[in-house]
């Protein structure tokens, strides 16, 4: 019994078919590139992995939560938006603040550039 | 003497409960242990005598009814009022005492569960539950509700919240509380520093009525989006509504890191985890971080409704709209968003650079504006009106004034290099509690008075209110302005004795205050007294204060169903409007569609309780057992599906007779 | 978390005035507020997982001088797990098109599907600690490991919150059928499921991969 | 700002009574004279708003009571004008953008981290200041001495505080002189006092760290350079010598401890306090977060939890005496290879067994 008092749609097969496509693809590429050690710089790869992830995150509230403008009068979304908001500012604002700490606080005198130097000198060698 | 020896054989059946954990040596505990006992058998005897049990077991306990959890909200605010501020009165007297080598009368181990107790209490139990209680019974009215958007899920979040409640005071008889200051940083509450059961009962108290509280958040901001009356737009609420709203969003958002953060502290403590520890790449700063991201906004969670509140009530007194209404509702959505950018002015100290500093300091300033463009408004909603000074309004005033004065002191603790000189020191605790005190209790006291006829059909006895509005009010001020001298000395604060002679007389006129405050609060209890016994002299319809908001269109205390029919709602101040154009109930009434009560929510919360307690003291079976009850019980919930019942026509049209006759 | 979640997994049912009495708009017709309300919850728990993710992100390269996720994790692995997180999603998608066909059997055959896919992802999940454990990589080695089995844990606990409501509704679709009640549950838990499958897109790239490359 | 003292004194005088010193109002430093001033700066600011306000709370209700004899000023429509609105979010968005300057130039300019060499006020004085339970020990790395709850400063030296602690939190705090930082194990922060003339100030902790708390109070005594000599060598003639064995000793908890004095100091001791390795056999944390930063000590590395541990070995019961809570477990490293092949073999993760495991695994 389909019962006209729901509001929210659940999309067709269709849409739940490209869902899959989409969330497979980009499910598969990340996971690819770390298992087939591709010869990308490891920052441009994590750039890589963190975006599709956030790509994919977009087409799973889409074709499956069926996140929109309409749905409850858009109160799904501006929920939405502000968890994002809460979201960023509790994720950058900790690394900020810890950041900060860490440099100030943790006993690494010149640890940095001897970081720096024992990498390049691995990187020599590697 | 009580052992804390935290590996001792662990009983199968006790867990490390013994009996060298009831307190029996300290005649504080005994005595207060004996009283409540003696006050408990009393009133279980009275309840007995009088065939009680059944009523409140039906009409209190198993209530879905947003008025009446409203209600039991605010009498467990009172109560846990009463023992936060014994805390408060024992420390004050302690503080007194304990100059230049007098150790006083409270040691350490006694005098730093005092403070952690009063702080955890006043503001988990105490403010809270105030607030949460306020929102609960006056928001749905204001909104032409008939309760909120999930009933049940109501009942069991006061439940979780009262479950909490009870084993905090728990643990005043059976082991131990906290002794790690109201926030409990590591890694002093951590399982090397903390090693007795003190701070796991801290941990579950405050997880299992966190629980309660981000329930009842969500079911508040689903029912201000969805059931509100037809035609009231959003812009067209009070502004007690819209606060309670803006309250409710911090509330999901800002508790939920509560809930994690007390969770990775408990992993710490119980499984060995290394999240906060000093060793193994712990960081406890990371602790101080995440309680703080939702510290700060929980102030504002513990202000905002107070805001509403002092809101209406200027308006009604004033008999002018509230001033500036737009501003209002944008000034507090302003203070929603900037009171998750301000954590970090809790930890100036703790090693922050210089920029970072900076930014979080000019963060927390840029508050003040939306804040003080909030007590302008209230100032010219005054301007030009007609004030009644009734109690309520007298609440308002103490308020405007001494939050503004508690404002101040902010702001300039939001100043990094100030800061560094006065962070810690009782200058900080002179600022929260004028804040607090001067906002959040004055507040709820003006709400108390002025919404009482409404949930009773009886006023607050006059004159018993304006005693507890002055004791109260003048004794802040002597209990406050002293710590806020001593802060500006240096004097610290958590100090169970202190070297310095000449600080004592400041001490001793802030336990005076004190003294006066707990007169206040004997007055409150006195007029509750008076009010009640002469509640015919003192009865009173619907509208009482010739108010604004749509509340007051029902009847005192309103009907089960709240509003016999729906009223279509054009613009602001709806029950103004419906007086203005003579507003009359239809009379002819449809059935009522309403929910049933349910045990579910009280049941779930005891065995949430008895877990608590089983986790506190490693009771491993009954853990296991009372979990599974608490899952058993939610899950047969489930399968109820007869849970609303109708409210037949006559019946309405009989109570709303009846009610206008009244 | 889980007492949480199985509380939430009770759908309180939208207030009685919902689906108010009368047929001539005399009274109000509100609109359930169990979706929003639920979606709510959903934000609420996001936060919790972002201060994880936060805690990972500052703890996550402690080690306390003990294995680095390069040591410990196999990508291979959490490549299955992930796709049976993924197909139990689109199979939970599946039965949901089923339901709102009214076709209670099918429905239930592929929820169960769905439980299966679940169960499998958790018991992948438990294989996994119980080999760190079991190697003297638990949790209690590092604030990495710490931080790891924290954020992890909590997602499995979550799914397993789902899969014990999963298998309440299925009692009550099979006992009541496709009534109103059910399908408004249904959704609700189709939406939990979806979640955590978007959270757990969170956890292989932030957890996992990331720290492999 | 040096005028505004006594005004501001003269509001505090009336509660304040003979033998209280309110060190914050007039500080000895020129660190916590500069936070004076920001106070006394940022109140006057905010006086600007806040004495309106609070005549207008008491003037309004009073002068538009509802039983005043002309009523005819009554005016209910008035419930917007967008003057005032610009007046309300004008003014103090002004004042907020004064106070926020002040602020970005004193917080830079009284950063506990920078020196205070710009004074040019002579050569500056070491001082490593650890928080134990529950006493002050204060190691002088240039002179080889130390100290216990006293410290010894030269007037008007700059004093370069490094600050760390042995267990919990606490903070530094002598008020007269300036703002307080706090000291956190296995972290070092920093904190630059002076003081501007000879006197002597009480110092505490000022974060709440256990039961001895209270008493975590010391004697800041700002000397003349020749009584701080005398004072440093009456350290070295009466003192005993501070090692690692001596300091961990000390580290004990006690609560009251009297004042005591070392003659000599082991060298690198303070930077072994902060890096957790005074023990001996326990991995110093710079070490470990080099490592870290290199990835780890791999599988191998996995046997080694005892010599990161540090909390366990000084946990206390409720009235601050020691107790012994068991070591995190020597977990052994199983030798397994195949064990050590983690799951990278596809037959572990489809073979039989894996569905099979659920019902007897216990994490932890």
């Amino acid at each position: 019994m389909s019962s006209h008092t729901h509001t929210a749609s659940h999309g067709t097969m269709g849409q739940l078919m490209i869902g899959f496509g989409l969330a497979a693809l980009l499910t598969i590429i990340p996971f690819g590139l770390v298992m087939g050690e591709v010869g990308i710089s490891r920052s441009t790869l994590v750039g890589i992995i963190m975006g599709l992830g956030a790509v994919q995150i977009l087409v799973h509230l889409v074709y499956f939560l069926h996140l929109s403008r309409s749905s409850e009068e858009g109160w799904t979304l501006s929920a939405s938006i502000f968890a994002v908001i809460i979201l960023a500012i509790v994720l950058a604002g900790s690394l900020w603040v810890m950041h900060n700490m860490n440099e100030n606080m943790m006993p690494m005198p010149e640890m940095h550039r001897q970081i720096e130097q024992m990498k390049s000198l691995q990187a020599q060698e590697g | 003497m009580l052992t804390e020896t935290a590996q001792p054989s662990l009983s199968p059946i006790f867990g490390r409960l013994t009996l060298d954990w009831i307190p029996y040596h300290e005649p504080i505990l005994v005595g207060t242990f004996a009283g409540v006992v003696l006050g408990g058998l009393l009133v279980l005897a009275l309840m007995s005598y009088f065939r009680l049990w059944g009523p409140l077991w039906r009409n209190w306990v198993t209530t879905v009814d947003h008025k009446k959890i409203g209600i039991m909200y605010m009498i467990l605010g009172f109560v846990m009022m009463v023992r936060g501020f014994a805390d408060a009165l024992m420390m004050r007297l302690q503080q007194a005492m304990a100059a230049g080598g007098v150790e006083g009368y409270l040691p350490p181990h006694h005098y730093d569960q005092v403070f952690t107790a009063h702080g955890v209490i006043m503001i988990f139990f105490v403010a809270m539950a105030f607030v949460t209680g306020l929102m609960n019974y006056v928001m749905p009215l204001q909104i032409g509700a008939r309760d909120v958007a999930f009933p049940f899920l109501n009942n069991f979040s006061f439940w979780m919240t009262v479950a909490g409640a009870l084993l905090v005071n728990i643990s005043l008889f059976i082991g131990e509380f906290a002794r790690v200051g109201w926030l409990a940083f590591p890694p002093l509450s951590g399982a090397s520093y903390s090693t007795g059961p003190g701070m796991d009962y801290y941990l579950w108290a405050l997880q299992i009525a966190g629980v309660g509280t981000t329930l009842s958040g969500i079911n508040m901001i689903a029912t201000v989006l969805k059931m509100r009356a037809p035609g009231m737009k959003l812009m067209d609420m009070p502004i007690f509504a819209w606060t309670s709203l803006i309250t409710n969003v911090l509330i999901v958002a800002a508790f939920p890191v509560l809930t994690a953060t007390l969770a990775l502290l408990t992993l710490d403590r119980y499984l060995d985890f290394r999240f906060f520890t000093n060793d193994f790449g712990g960081n406890p700063m990371m602790y101080i971080n995440l309680i703080w991201v939702w510290g700060h906004p929980e102030v504002y969670i513990l202000i905002i409704p107070c805001f509403g509140v002092i809101s209406e009530i200027v308006a009604t007194f004033s008999g002018k709209p509230i001033f500036g209404y737009r501003t209002m509702v944008w000034a507090t959505a302003c203070i929603m968003v900037l009171s998750f950018v301000v954590w970090l002015h809790h930890f100036f100290t703790m090693g922050s650079g210089a920029s970072v500093n900076t930014f979080f300091g000019i963060t927390t300033m840029i508050i003040a504006v939306p804040t003080g463009v909030k007590i302008f408004n209230w100032l010219f909603t005054m301007y030009k009106g007609r004030v009644r000074l009734e109690v309520p309004m007298l609440w308002v005033i103490g308020f405007l004034v001494t939050f503004t004065i508690g404002g101040m002191s902010g702001v300039l603790l939001a100043v990094p290099p100030v800061d560094f000189q006065l962070h810690n020191t009782l200058f900080l605790i002179a600022h929260f509690h004028n804040v607090i005190i001067g906002g959040v209790v004055f507040a709820v006291y003006a709400a108390v008075t002025y919404w009482w006829p409404k949930a009773f059909g009886f006023r607050l006895d006059d004159t018993w209110g304006r005693r507890s509005f002055w004791f109260w009010f003048v004794g802040f001020y002597f209990a406050f302005m002293p710590l806020y001298a001593l802060g500006l000395m240096g004097v610290t604060r958590r100090m169970n004795a202190y070297p310095d002679a000449g600080w004592q007389p400041y001490f001793i006129v802030a336990a005076f205050g004190a003294v006066l405050i707990l007169l206040g609060i004997l007055s409150t209890f006195a007029g509750f007294y008076v009010s009640i016994r002469d509640r015919k002299r003192l009865a009173c319809g619907r509208d009482p204060w010739d108010a604004r908001t749509l509340e007051w269109a029902t009847q005192s205390p309103p009907a089960p169903y709240n509003f016999p029919e729906d009223i279509r709602i054009v613009g602001r101040e709806a029950f103004w409007h419906m007086k203005q154009t003579g507003f009359k109930w239809s009379g002819h009434y449809r059935p009522i569609h309403m929910p049933k009560n349910t045990a579910t929510g009280a049941l779930i919360s005891a065995a949430a309780l008895v877990f608590g307690f089983a986790m506190v003291w490693y009771i491993w079976w009954l853990a296991l057992l009372s979990f599974a009850a608490m899952l058993a019980l939610g899950i047969a919930h489930t399968f109820n599906y007869n849970r609303d019942y109708h409210i037949p026509s006559d019946e309405v049209t009989a109570t709303e007779l009846k009610g206008a006759a009244a | 978390m889980t007492p949480r979640d199985a509380e939430l997994a009770l759908p309180d049912g939208p207030a009685p005035h919902a689906h108010a009495v009368g047929h001539d708009g005399a009274e109000h017709h509100h609109a359930s507020p169990t979706p929003i309300g639920f979606w709510i919850y959903l934000m609420s728990d996001c936060i919790i997982f972002g201060a994880l993710f936060a805690t990972y992100a500052v703890l996550g390269g402690s080690y306390a001088g003990g294995p680095a996720p390069k040591d410990l994790f196999e990508p291979g692995f959490v490549a299955i797990e992930t796709a049976l997180l993924l197909i139990s999603s689109v199979t939970f998608g599946v039965a949901m098109l089923q339901a709102e066909k009214g076709r209670r059997d099918t429905t239930l055959m592929w929820l169960a599907v769905t439980g299966l896919f679940g169960a499998g992802f958790i018991g992948m999940e438990l294989y996994e600690f119980r080999h760190l454990v079991h190697i003297g990589a638990g949790p209690d080695r590092s604030a990495f490991l710490s931080s790891f089995f924290a954020l992890v844990a909590t997602h499995g606990l979550h799914v397993t919150g789902g899969i014990i409501w999963l298998v309440t509704l299925m009692a009550q679709i099979r006992m009541h059928g496709l009534i109103e009640a059910n399908m408004r549950r249904l959704s609700t838990l189709s939406m939990f499921w979806h979640f955590l499958d978007l959270v757990w897109i969170g956890v292989f790239s932030f957890v996992y991969l990331v720290r492999l490359v | 700002m040096i005028y505004l003292r006594k005004p501001l004194l003269a509001a505090g005088g009336a509660l304040a009574l003979s033998g209280c010193r309110y060190d914050v109002l007039s500080p000895q430093g020129w660190v916590g004279g500069q936070e004076r001033n920001l106070l006394i700066i940022s109140t006057l600011l905010m006086l600007i708003v806040i004495v309106p306000v609070l005549f207008m709370a008491v003037y309004f209700p009073l002068r538009y009571r509802a039983d005043r004899s002309d009523i005819s000023d009554y005016d209910p429509s008035f419930e917007h004008s967008n003057k005032l609105e610009a007046v309300v979010w004008g003014v103090p968005v002004l004042i907020v953008a004064a106070l926020g300057w002040y602020t970005y130039v004193y917080t830079h300019r009284l950063d506990p981290y920078r020196p205070l060499d710009h004074l040019e006020a002579g050569a500056p004085v070491e001082v490593q200041a650890v928080s134990l339970d529950w006493k002050w020990l204060f190691i002088y790395p240039e002179l080889g001495v130390a100290s216990v709850n006293e410290l010894a400063i030269p007037a008007g030296r700059p004093v370069n505080f490094s600050l760390t602690s042995s267990t919990v939190m606490n903070t530094l705090s002598i008020p007269a002189l300036g703002g307080m930082v706090y000291s956190m194990a296995g972290m070092e922060t920093k904190l630059h006092l002076i003081a501007d003339s000879e006197g002597t100030f009480q110092g505490r902790s000022a974060h709440y760290s256990g039961p001895g708390f209270s008493d975590m109070v010391f004697e800041t005594k700002a000397l003349s350079d020749d009584d701080f000599e005398t004072w440093v060598a009456g350290l070295r003639e009466t003192g005993t010598p501070l090692d690692r064995d001596s300091y961990l000793a000390l580290e004990k908890p006690s609560i009251d401890a009297p004042v005591s004095y070392f003659a000599s100091v082991e060298d690198g001791l303070f930077d072994r306090i902060v890096n957790l390795c005074v023990e001996a056999g326990k991995v110093c944390m710079k070490d470990m977060m080099m490592s870290d930063s290199m990835g780890g000590g791999g599988l191998e590395g996995i046997g080694d939890a005892a010599a990161y541990s540090h909390d366990r070995a000084r946990a206390i019961d409720g009235f601050g005496a020691p107790i012994t809570l068991p070591e995190p477990a020597a977990t052994s490293h199983h030798e397994s290879a195949r064990e050590e092949a983690l799951l990278t073999v596809p037959g572990l993760i489809c073979g039989p067994g894996v569905d099979g495991q659920e019902d007897s695994i216990h994490v932890n």
